[in-house]
């Protein structure tokens, strides 16, 4: 058994707005002197730490904690799951 | 003799605290939108409750970076009575006229309710016709109110006398259960309840008269007599 | 998005060609159920409509009342159920958001949100309880943030909405009769756009609307945007205050499509317009997008040119789009270009008005039997009966839900959630009462009966609180109504709503049709929700602490109807029995009898008998006033029954009273002068809830361990369901 | 110029409670069958698009912002900046 990083990153899914990103962009960071930045999307991560035989067992139990307990809606949101090891 | 209202995009309040402030105790108020800036002639400001920017990235960051603060800042140097409430604190926090920040409640839930305040501090403008410890019965609504301090911080608010008000119980997970702050001058002062829905007794099913001081106090303050 | 072979061989031969791809795409939006109305427009007329407080426009999507002074209240209800059974965040957030512009839309600032909320068995069901809890986080953070208080909502579970949600969503607005917008169109006024951009979320909204969810198309989630429409709020009421608005229109479903070829048809004027002017969130947008997306957060605005420049200021303080994207002609003649190419051009009377529909209709067989009772196992043990009702979804306190929500805010809500009705006081000294209901258990076991009886619970709620109703907004959702046996339980619904309106004299100003509810397993039950606004010309009823040796009457008769009642369904799981009937002279009497206690002061605190019955109703009291009180059940007016008929029987026009016993003697007289039913049943003192029949308790629960479990059964089952 | 994607990432400083996270693990996560789970973190992410000569200045841009307009508080939170060539 060893211990796994799981980052799981939650985003609408492109083509769908994400009017908080919008909002960041046009009335904070363009409202400054910053002007190079040209879009700014948000997202929302969970880390998890998990115990698993291998890096594959904890990414796809990860990906299935997501799934049944319904942590994002597969209507808005896709989720990306990264794994580091310990 | 003169209080400026400060509207943000989102800001909600705005309106009830302008009726409050000239409907019930007389006033001279008027709105100041936050591209603006303040006259000089500003005797009291108050930032107001609401959603300014749609609390998106942290409540009351994005309106902090508004123009009118600087002003709102001069203000406060120069030692004018200045009230943030609700997302008026937290955009008082945020902009660091006053210490700390407001966290998600502990229930992670907006929260409306009514509640009750003890006055820790009677000596701010907006709290001078309290008695020490006195008990005021006011609502609370907000997603985001619970106050946090680093502990350096929480030590010289409490050696500077900064803690304004408390709540009587634990509401939201607050540090010290603190629901009200000032600056170290204690001209400028942050609460999450809502004084101006507590003012009229129409509203306010437990006692009226409590959060009515805090106007009161604001008048005493800027002497004008109603 | 599609039009039904004959629909399309109707459309050709009224424009007399083959019509665009463009104009296939606004004909279908307009002609779907949801904008259309096809099905149910031709029996809605039976609603009575008028009344002296009525305001009638042409255009508005909300109804109006004069309530005096100058003043005026808006009313509006609709739904979004489909969108939020598959996204019920933002279906339930972009509801609100809707139903707002529907009341800004007349010129009115919104001042009030209910919301009625509906879903399968969140004790077993995993996705029943994701659906609630996200379509309350989305309700509180839309309305919320508008800063628009939400005061008042049911919510109610059904297995018959497994896998499917109802979120339906009223709001009131509030405004000075001078101010409302008087939907005109002078030669040579130009079309505006304001608000949030044009993307290509949502598109076929209203269509999906219109269907059943298996044959949904998942594309259309829309994406609620709060903070713009505040600042489509203030933007709009101050162009309205500077009067730049000749006539106004909020996009909702059906996008621009219905929005353009309404306002022309309403107004009388044909619009000539431009998808090249419409600001888009995307570059590539093809014209049938644009014209049929349900992107949120928009206004259609008809102003001058003159006018223009002032409306453009205002959009850039508050930093939301405005497109002028076309102008008024009077060829009554809805014209959609792409820069000088056109893409439709079709006559807004056709678009408008698709060909309404005469569906067949046939009594369900089921109806024939479910009034047949079943013999029960008696019960037992009272005490664990009523503490299990106490704690079931349906009956456990509803704080979770409407402590996250902002009710407070607009320093107007007198009579806060929690009580039967809210009420809010208005700029005239006089105040408002509104509640929304419905009971699908008894519009399934009687559809007649059962929308009679949402009508009256919601009538009595606002009478609890001293007001007098003034107006009724319906909102009808059903399945299927090809199935001639829902639309006849659409029909009889509307039939016993239209006979109470009439009967009582209080007008139907809104409402809204919403069809094709269907889950997997089938139709929903029938769910009419009907919400009434009351009036109050004094001082209302704000319910005072209820004390030791206060007295407890009870006005009106239990009788044995325990059809839908949650005794049954929720104890026995039994679905069937006799459905409650309002007897339309008992609740006239009862009515007017609460409304002149309530005026002579002679009361502390009326509460009205619904879901629970009697036991629940008298529970809710004392765990409110967290006071004890004992109720005689052999006192209780009516028919002769058994104990648990009296506890928990659902019988309507009743209404608990609390008052000093001084009173005592005055409330009879006026009771007795009325000809009402009525008996002192009870007296408040100690710390348990006690019932007896005769000498013989029957129920006696701990008034502090009984309110803890119904304050905490709802947040428990929301997070954990039933173990 | 190039362009680069940017991902911020804010999170609490460790020592600063996360209710959130604790409330997804103990209430969703650990009620079910995945109990090797022993931590979840919440973080929100920034995802910015941004215009800059090369790697290094978008980075270091892109962490001016963050601290210039208080992308994150720095009482209570830390930010991480990856820079993605795009
Ligand atoms: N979804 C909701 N939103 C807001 N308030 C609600 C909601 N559900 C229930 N409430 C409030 O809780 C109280 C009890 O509701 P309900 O049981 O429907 O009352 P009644 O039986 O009198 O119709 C009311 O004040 C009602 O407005
Ligand atoms: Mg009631």
């Amino acid at each position: 058994m060893a211990t796994f990083n799981v980052h799981v990153t939650i985003e609408n899914k492109p083509g769908i707005s994400d009017p908080e990103g919008d909002t960041i962009l046009n009335d904070l960071v363009l409202k400054g002197t910053h002007k190079t930045v040209s879009k700014i999307k948000t997202a929302k991560m969970l880390k998890f730490t998990i115990k698993e035989k291998d890096k594959k067992t904890a990414q796809s139990k990860i990906q299935e904690i997501c799934d049944d307990l319904r942590i994002y809606n597969p209507m808005v949101s896709k989720v990306t799951v990264d794994v580091f090891e310990n | 003799m003169k209080v400026g209202v400060v509207v943000f995009p989102g800001s909600n309040c705005d309106r009830d605290m302008y009726h409050v402030l000239t409907d019930v105790f007389h006033l001279d108020t008027e709105y100041f939108w936050h591209e603006k800036g303040l006259p000089k002639n500003i005797d009291a400001v108050v930032l107001p409750g609401g959603f300014s920017y749609g609390d998106r990235l942290r409540a009351g960051v994005i309106a902090a970076h508004s123009p009118i603060i600087k002003d709102v800042r001069k203000m406060a140097e120069k030692g004018i009575p200045i009230l943030g409430v609700c997302n008026g604190f937290q955009i008082l926090v945020e902009s660091g006229l006053l210490p700390g920040v407001l966290l998600k409640n502990e229930s992670l839930n907006f929260m409306c309710e009514w509640t009750n305040l003890i006055v820790e501090n009677n000596k701010t403008p907006f709290t001078n016709q309290f008695k020490l410890h006195e008990k005021i019965p006011i609502p609370i609504a907000n997603g985001e109110g619970r106050y946090y301090v680093d502990d350096d911080t929480m030590k010289k608010l409490k050696k500077n006398n900064q803690i304004v008000f408390r709540y009587s119980k634990i509401v939201n997970g607050s540090a010290n259960r603190i629901a009200g702050v000032c600056n170290e001058d204690g001209n400028v002062v942050g609460m999450m309840p809502h004084p101006e829905r507590a003012v009229e007794s129409d509203i306010n099913p437990v006692d009226n008269k409590p959060s009515s001081k805090i106007f009161e106090s604001l008048i005493k303050k800027i002497g004008v007599e109603n | 998005m599609s039009l039904e072979e004959q629909e399309l061989s109707e459309l050709k031969s009224k424009i007399g060609r083959n019509p665009t791809s463009t104009e296939l795409q606004i004909v279908a939006a307009e002609w779907s159920e949801h904008c259309s109305y096809k099905s149910s427009k031709r029996h809605l007329k039976m609603l009575p409509m008028d009344g002296p407080l009525v305001i009638k426009e042409k255009g508005y999507d909300s109804g109006v009342l004069d309530v005096g002074d100058g003043y005026v209240v808006t009313a509006h209800i609709e739904s979004h159920n489909h969108p939020s059974a598959v996204e019920p965040y933002g279906g339930a957030a972009t509801g609100v958001g809707g139903v707002i512009r529907d009341i800004l839309s007349a010129g009115t600032r919104p001042i009030a949100i209910f919301d009625g909320l509906r879903f399968g068995n969140i004790e077993k069901d995993l996705q029943a309880r994701w659906l609630f809890k996200n379509a309350v986080t989305g309700i509180a953070d839309y309305g919320n943030c508008l800063g628009i208080p939400t005061i008042g909502g049911e919510v109610e579970f059904d297995e018959c909405y497994e896998n499917y949600a109802l979120v339906d969503v009223a709001a009131l607005g509030f405004g000075k009769k001078e101010n409302l917008i008087k939907n005109h169109a002078k030669k040579d006024d130009i079309v505006v756009l304001m608000g949030g951009a044009t993307g290509r979320d949502g598109i076929g909204g209203s269509q999906f609307a219109s269907d059943s969810l298996e044959s949904e198309d998942r594309s259309a989630v829309q994406i609620p945007d709060p903070f713009i429409e505040k600042l489509i709020i203030e933007a709009v009421l101050q162009a309205r205050d500077d009067g730049l608005i000749h006539a106004m229109k909020d996009l909702g479903g059906g996008g621009l499509s219905c929005a353009i070829s309404e306002t022309a048809d309403a107004l009388d004027i044909g619009i000539e317009m431009d998808v090249d002017k419409v600001h888009t969130r995307e570059s590539d947008m093809h014209p049938d997008e644009i014209m049929v997306s349900e992107s949120q957060e928009r206004m259609l605005v008809v102003t001058s040119k003159s006018k223009l420049k002032k409306l453009e200021e205002i959009c850039k303080k508050f930093h939301i789009g405005c497109s002028v994207i076309g102008q008024v002609k009077f060829d009554h003649q809805m014209h959609v270009t792409k820069g000088k190419k056109t893409f439709a051009n079709l006559p807004t009377d056709v678009v408008a008005n698709a060909t309404l529909l005469d569906l067949p209709s046939k009594e369900p067989t089921y109806l024939k039997t479910i009034e047949t009772e079943k013999k029960f196992k008696p019960v037992s043990d009272y005490s664990k009966t009523l503490m299990k009702l106490l704690a079931s979804p349906n009956i456990a306190s509803k704080i979770w839900v409407y402590g996250q929500y902002d009710h407070e805010v607009g320093i107007r809500t007198v009579v806060k959630p929690g009580a039967d009705a809210a009420v809010l006081r208005l700029d005239n000294g006089k105040y408002l009462s509104a509640k929304i209901d419905g009971n699908p258990k008894q519009c399934y076991i009687n559809p007649r009966e059962g929308a009679i009886g949402c009508f009256e619970e919601a009538c009595r709620n606002v009478v609890c609180t001293g007001a007098k109703p003034i107006g009724m907004l319906d909102h009808l959702q059903f399945g299927n109504p090809k199935d001639p046996e829902i639309f006849w339980t659409f029909l009889e619904s509307l039939k016993g709503l239209t006979d109470f309106a009439k009967s009582f004299g209080i007008p139907c100003v809104g409402g809204k049709v919403s069809l094709y509810n269907e889950t997997p397993s089938g139709p929903i039950k029938p769910t009419p929700v009907i919400g009434v606004i009351g009036l109050i010309d004094k001082k209302p009823s704000v319910p005072q602490k209820i004390s030791k040796g206060d007295c407890l009457l009870i006005i009106g008769d239990t009788k044995d109807e325990m059809g839908g009642s949650e005794f049954f369904e929720y104890i026995h799981k039994f679905v069937g029995g006799k459905c409650p009937k309002v007897n339309f002279d008992d609740s006239k009497k009862n009515m007017k009898s609460v409304l002149s206690l309530i005026k002579n002061n002679l009361v502390k605190s009326v509460h009205d008998c619904s879901k629970g019955g009697l036991a629940v109703a008298v529970s809710e009291l004392t765990m409110t006033n967290q006071i004890g009180c004992k109720v005689s059940l052999d006192k209780v007016p009516g028919d002769k029954l058994d104990v648990d008929r009296i506890l928990f029987s659902e019988s309507h026009s009743r209404y608990l009273l609390a008052f000093e016993k001084k009173n005592l003697a005055q409330i009879e007289s006026l009771l007795n002068k009325n000809k009402v039913s009525f008996k002192q049943i009870g007296q408040f003192g100690g710390s348990d809830i006690e019932f007896s029949n005769k000498t013989k308790s029957i129920i006696k629960l701990n008034v502090e361990r009984t309110r803890k479990t119904w304050l905490h059964s709802l947040p428990n089952l929301v997070l954990h369901g039933k173990k």
